[in-house]
């Protein structure tokens, strides 16, 4: 079954590809393909001892696959984690096409190709079991990626996404290399590692090199420039869905084949992990220096990246801590970001339909003229501002116990204060683009770019309602480490600091709503023209009702007076300073190619007496 | 099996302690206009005289609206806060606050604030738009002070939950008799002076600047609601400070006493809170206003220092 | 240099306050000149109406910190209808001050751009500040005329 | 509670916490800091100045009107929600005082908007501000400062003179005065 689901994406590929010219049909066929990998899911929810009544799983996938290739064996089967991050983008992937359909007017055969094509790879990673496999997978991943930057066209996104992907390629690259040198096999099972300095070198680099698909600073720099220039769907489905497949690599090797006995081998600090406790801080920074770069953005996709680079950083933090609540955390903030941040981006593509504009600035008013799309947008924010209205708020708390539980007493701080950050851009976007002054004379945004929108912020509200429903989820996963869930029911998670019970907060929050609805509606009221303002008394007439009533151009302006000093010399320049040294070292490296074939055998002799001293230290 | 005659007795004990809090935060507006006119040599308004301005708010004739999204800023401001202060203990009488903590607390006070904004931003006046800016902004500037604090305090009694704070605080155990709350207090209460908006950290309302900020374009039953989220937003805040600081206002227990305890113990809350807002008062009654970049930088730089110093010292106290 | 110096025929009306009455042809110059001489303040331009001549003055003000000297340059122009230049090309506040006096004289300056309604909105009358529009008159026919509000 | 009740309460409480808003034009709002500090202390009723027209009861139109301010006069007036009461400040909003002449001042207030309480002097002391305030809460509490329910009635008229006013026009005038012969 999983030979003919490969296969029939690579005919969909195909097909949609040579449909170019004509999108709507090249979408629709994409959209039945896409709707596999979700089939697949259903299949093996066994996994996650979830029974599904039968009609939902019709189809029936074998849960293991291999296939002979020589040097070593392809290995496919599905485990809890997979499973778990194959529920993510296998459900936003068939949303984000479904957007398509309308968003794309010509010229999208090769988007939906492509789009495909970084699915199955996205497939096989999540199934994959062993490095080689990984590995593939992994750059068919990577390469579509890149052909839909180059799509976007702008060279400065692909030069990034080019030059990062080829960095974490080669990090990754390296430590598997390691690993392979060290256990002699690549088959994640079979592994048995030591506390040796090797492995810990080997895990630092594999992890450097998912951290740059997961937009971790300071390997961020490519995130923003392709986010910004690419086309909508693509960026919701890698800033939701790809940019989980490097939390997962992270996940799988510190967790699943490193393990945590391993990891506290290297040192600890009040029973974190020092390699966890590193990976924490980074990002605590990451959540905050993502957050204030968010707030400085003008460009709407540029605020989502930046925002995008913050929320990531959240899940950096609940994996480096490492306990079953920051596990637990991490993973309930890896669901709710993939759906709110996919529908953030999602509406900033149907706004870009409506009003061809993308600069905060320019925007405005458009809450009253496409109402759904904004609650939509609502919601999504109140998810990622963490709002306990929405299931954004229960994983922030997991992720704050853990952090109070193992007494961070400095991550903390910075952790809550980049939630309020998160207020400040939320609220940029809410004023900018939705509230305001109607600029904009437009239609509410197409049906089929409505549909994905609402179903995507579903589950948001039920895992508002059923947080305990997804404690269940995480379950199978903590006991592949040897952890066990976090106490819980339904509507309640238990810890050892607190308790959070959300049917409270929802009644609660009823109730006082109906309170506040009698008072409001204790008095009639009259709506009036959005120019009737109090504006000093100034009479718009004499404007010719043409005031411009919209502060959102420099909202933040102080903000960004306090806080830009520091952030002035950013990563960018940090890269372009190692560059530069690189291209130093680079020239005078040159000179070694002196073109005397005498010269070169000694470079041979010294490079193998180099290896073979080092493996004789070792 | 839900016991229903319970669970009706809990919710009316819960709408009367809401209600409780809205009669006392009106009761505070009128409080806080009489001393500081009596600060500034004046007679001032008679102390009952919050209850009769939001009484003539909702005895307006006419109101208007700038729209539905212009209407979430009166539902959700009033839902939130009343929702905010059930999951407070007050008095020591936990009513939803052993089903959340303080960090759910802190989110919390956000809904009220975010519908606020909504509304304020509905409205299309750039005023507005200004003064939602400096009012997130000084939210931004002092939650970090507070938070720091805040964080001290959960990982000092190695719980998050309000409720269990103010339990292991009885007997008169108060976390403000421990020398490092005690400068945490302060750090506490000039973040505090930035939650209730009073002067220098009035910034998002300055009337004479950006004509009372985001409240620029609410009248009448609207204003009414705003008027309501402010003067309860008064008595929530403080009761936070209280039961982080002061034991909560319990002195008497209730096993002991009875109902005594609750009568005492709510007189103890209530003078309580009046006290921590009279210090907010007579800092306001003589403080010029802050730039929102001097507020920015006051928290973030001296409170902040001050609450750096407090984790460290119980970053090296708590050892496991 | 000052004022004196550069225009032998100022009239010095007392310490540090000159006079130059010359044509309208030369304003242009003299006020670049002493621009370049340290009268780098342009006070005002004003106007006056001398109904009995026929005539309206205009006088630029100008003033130098350097010598603590006040300049004024006084032309006359006839009352009906003759146009002058825009100075606004050597001051550009003086653009304001021309709009001014446009309103409310009816003066109209060759070569500002901006010479729209300035204070009063909608005025359709002779412009005001004139000594032939008669205030007192118009006050009767126009604003005493405006019905009280009649309640049945 | 039956409506007149109803009423009745909200006049007593519209009487005790009237939020005024003055449009400082003319110098009459020289005069308010004395009514508002420590010497007179307008507070004492529960009055407060407020920034914007939504949220006030009371506005002070202190001093004279050229008629460009009349129309941001107007604007506010309008924004005000009712009951809303109007107090004219000082000698020129009754006859133009010592704009009498003045081409560009209006010289009646109660032509274009209706006022409740007139207070006469150039400029009125405050003790006169405090003493009709007084008038005002006498005249809320009978149900005579009905201001605002004249404006909705006699709408047509307050609006055909604001727009005379701001059109400037001699002809409009006589149009209009013919109009009413007939």
């Amino acid at each position: 079954m999983i030979t003919l689901t490969i296969a029939i994406f690579l005919l969909g590929i195909i097909i949609v590809g040579l449909l170019n010219r004509y999108p709507k049909a090249a979408g629709v066929i994409a959209f039945f393909v896409s709707l596999i990998p979700f089939f697949a899911l259903l299949s093996w929810s066994s996994v996650m001892n979830i029974s599904l009544p039968s009609y939902l799983h019709f189809l029936n996938f074998e849960t293991s696959w291999q296939y002979n290739l020589g040097p070593g064996t392809l290995i496919l089967q599905i485990t809890p984690l997979g499973w778990f991050f194959l529920l993510l983008l296998s459900s936003l992937f068939p949303m984000v096409i479904l957007f398509s359909i309308s968003f794309f007017r010509s010229n999208a055969g090769g988007f939906y190709a492509a789009m495909l094509l970084t699915m199955l790879g996205s497939f096989g990673i999540l199934l994959a079991q062993d490095m080689l496999t990984f590995y593939i997978f992994w750059e068919i991943m990577s390469w579509s990626i890149l052909a839909l930057v180059i799509r976007g066209g702008d060279r400065k996104a692909i030069v990034s996404y080019l030059s990062f992907g080829a960095l974490s390629a080669m990090l990754i690259l390296f430590g598997f290399m390691l690993l392979y040198f060290k256990t002699g096999t690549y088959v994640f099972a079979e592994m048995h590692l030591d506390a040796s300095n090797l492995v810990l070198a080997a895990i630092s680099l594999i992890v450097s090199g998912f951290a740059v698909k997961g937009a971790l600073m300071p390997m961020h720099v490519w995130a923003p420039h392709v986010y910004s220039k690419s086309e909508e769907p693509f960026v919701a489905f890698l800033s939701g869905g790809l940019s989980k497949l490097g939390y997962f690599g992270i996940m799988l090797f510190m967790y699943g084949v490193v393990g945590f006995s391993l990891l506290s081998s290297w040192g600890t600090f009040r029973g974190v992990p020092l390699f966890g406790y590193t990976l924490a801080v980074v990002g605590a920074f990451t959540a905050f220096a993502g957050t204030v770069l968010a707030v400085m953005q003008d460009d709407l996709r540029k605020l989502l990246a930046y925002s995008s680079i913050g929320q990531l950083g959240y899940i950096t933090i609940g994996l480096g801590i490492g306990t079953p609540l920051a596990i637990t955390g991490a993973l309930f903030q890896a669901l709710n970001h993939t759906f709110f941040k996919a529908v953030l981006f999602l509406a900033a593509g149907a706004v870009y339909y409506r009003t061809g504009k993308y600069k905060i600035s320019e925007l405005g008013g458009l809450g009253y003229k496409m109402p759904f799309t904004f609650l939509a947008t609502l919601f999504s924010i109140f998810a990622l501002a963490a709002i306990p209205i929405t299931s954004g708020f229960a994983a922030k708390w997991l992720l704050y116990e853990a952090a109070i539980e193992k007494k961070f007493l400095f991550v903390t701080p910075i952790m809550l204060i980049a939630g309020v950050g998160a207020f400040l851009y939320a609220y940029k976007i809410l004023y900018g683009v939705f509230l305001g002054e109607p600029r904009y004379d437009v239609k509410e945004a197409p049906l089929s770019q409505l549909v994905p929108m609402w179903i995507l912020v579903l589950p948001l509200i039920i895992f508002l309602i059923f947080p305990g429903w997804f404690v269940d989820l995480t379950a199978p996963i903590l006991q592949g480490y040897g952890m066990t869930a976090i106490p819980h029911t339904p509507f309640m998670i238990n810890t050892s600091l607190a308790k959070y019970n959300t049917l409270a907060v929802i009644f609660g929050f009823i109730g006082t709503l109906l309170f506040a609805f009698i008072l409001y509606k204790s008095k009639p009221q009259e709506r009036v023209e959005h120019l009737d303002n109090y504006l000093a008394g100034e009479p718009p007439e004499l404007y010719n009702y043409n005031i411009a009533m919209h502060a959102s151009s420099k909202y933040y302006e102080p903000f960004d007076e306090v806080f830009y000093p520091y952030f002035k010399k950013g990563a960018e320049r940090m890269w372009e300073i190692i560059l530069a040294a690189g291209e130093v070292f680079g020239s005078g490296a040159r000179k070694i190619y002196t073109g005397i074939v005498g010269d070169y055998s000694i470079y041979i002799l010294l490079f193998f007496l180099i290896m073979v001293g080092w493996w004789l230290l070792w | 099996m839900v016991n229903y005659i319970d669970l009706t007795i809990q919710i009316l004990v819960a709408m009367g302690v809401t209600a409780l809090g809205f009669a006392i935060g009106m009761l505070f507006n009128g409080i806080a206009r009489k001393i500081t006119a009596r600060i500034h040599n004046r007679v001032g308004p008679p102390i009952y005289q919050g209850y009769i301005d939001v009484l003539k708010l909702f005895t307006k004739k006419t109101n208007i609206s700038h729209g539905w999204i212009f209407d979430f800023a009166a539902l959700f401001s009033v839902a939130g806060i009343a929702l905010t202060f059930l999951f407070l203990p007050v008095a020591g009488v936990t009513l939803l606050s052993g089903e959340g903590d303080i960090f759910l607390i802190l989110y919390l006070l956000a809904i009220p604030a975010l519908g606020f904004a909504l509304g304020a931003g509905a409205s299309g006046n750039p005023n507005a738009a200004v003064g939602i800016m400096r009012a997130l902004m000084t939210m931004l500037a002092y939650e970090l002070p507070l938070v720091m604090v805040i964080i001290a305090m959960m990982v000092y009694y190695d719980t998050t939950s309000l409720a269990v704070i103010v339990q292991k605080q009885a007997n008169m155990q108060w976390a403000i008799f421990i020398p490092v709350f005690f400068i945490g207090a302060l750090v506490a209460d000039m973040a505090l002076q930035g939650m209730l908006m009073e002067k220098p950290f009035d910034i998002p309302i300055a009337p004479h600047e950006i004509a009372s900020g985001p409240m620029v374009e609410f009248g009448g039953k609207h204003l009414g609601a705003l008027m309501l989220y402010k003067m309860m937003g008064i008595v929530v805040e403080t009761t936070l400070f209280v039961d982080l600081f002061l034991g909560g206002g319990v002195v008497l227990s209730v096993s002991q006493f009875g109902w005594l305890a609750y009568l005492v113990n709510f007189i103890v809350w209530f003078l309580l809170i009046l006290f921590v807002f009279f210090i907010a008062l007579l800092i306001n009654a003589v403080f010029p206003r802050f730039r929102i970049e001097q507020a920015l930088k006051f928290y973030w730089k001296y409170d902040a220092i001050v609450g750096i110093l407090i984790l460290i010292w119980i970053f090296v106290g708590v050892t496991i | 240099m000052m004022a004196k110096e550069l225009f032998p025929e100022a009239q010095e009306i007392r310490k540090g306050r000159i006079r130059i009455e010359t044509q309208k042809d030369k304003v242009g110059e003299i006020i670049k000149k002493l621009k370049d001489n340290g009268y780098e303040h342009f006070v005002m331009l004003s106007c006056v109406d001398w109904i009995k001549e026929g005539k309206f003055e205009l006088v630029y003000q100008m003033w130098s910190y350097q010598y603590k000297e006040h300049v004024m340059i006084s032309i006359k122009i006839n009352r009906d209808g003759e146009s002058m230049l825009s100075m606004r090309h050597l001051f550009p506040q003086i653009e304001t001050y021309e709009r001014e006096i446009h309103e409310m004289f009816g003066v109209n300056f060759i070569g500002n751009p901006n010479l729209k309604e300035f204070i009063l909105e909608g005025w359709p009358h002779m412009p005001p500040m004139r000594k032939d529009f008669d205030t007192e008159k118009f006050v009767k026919d126009f604003y005493y005329k405006i019905p009280e509000v009649k309640e049945e | 509670m039956n409506h007149e009740n109803w009423s009745k309460l909200a006049r007593i409480m519209s009487k005790r916490s009237l939020w005024m808003i003055h449009f400082c034009t003319g110098c009459g709002a020289m005069e308010m800091p004395p009514v508002m500090t420590s010497r007179y202390d307008m507070e004492r009723f529960g009055m407060h100045a407020m920034a914007t027209p939504r949220q006030a009861d009371v506005f002070l139109v202190t001093g004279y009107l050229a008629v460009k301010t009349l129309k941001r006069v107007v604007q506010v007036y309008e924004q005000m929600r009712d009951p809303k009461y109007v107090i004219g400040f000082g000698s020129c909003t009754i006859n133009g005082g010592m704009y009498w002449d003045s081409y560009n001042t209006i010289k009646d207030l109660s032509k274009y908007i209706p006022v409740d309480v007139y207070i006469a002097g150039c400029m009125p002391r405050p003790e006169a501000i405090m003493d009709s305030f007084l008038k005002l809460f006498d005249m809320i509490d009978k149900g005579e400062a009905i201001g605002w329910q004249k404006y909705h009635k006699y709408y047509d008229q307050y609006k055909r003179n604001q727009r005379m006013a701001f059109s400037y026009r001699l002809d409009e005038v006589k149009d209009i005065k013919e109009d009413d012969k007939e």
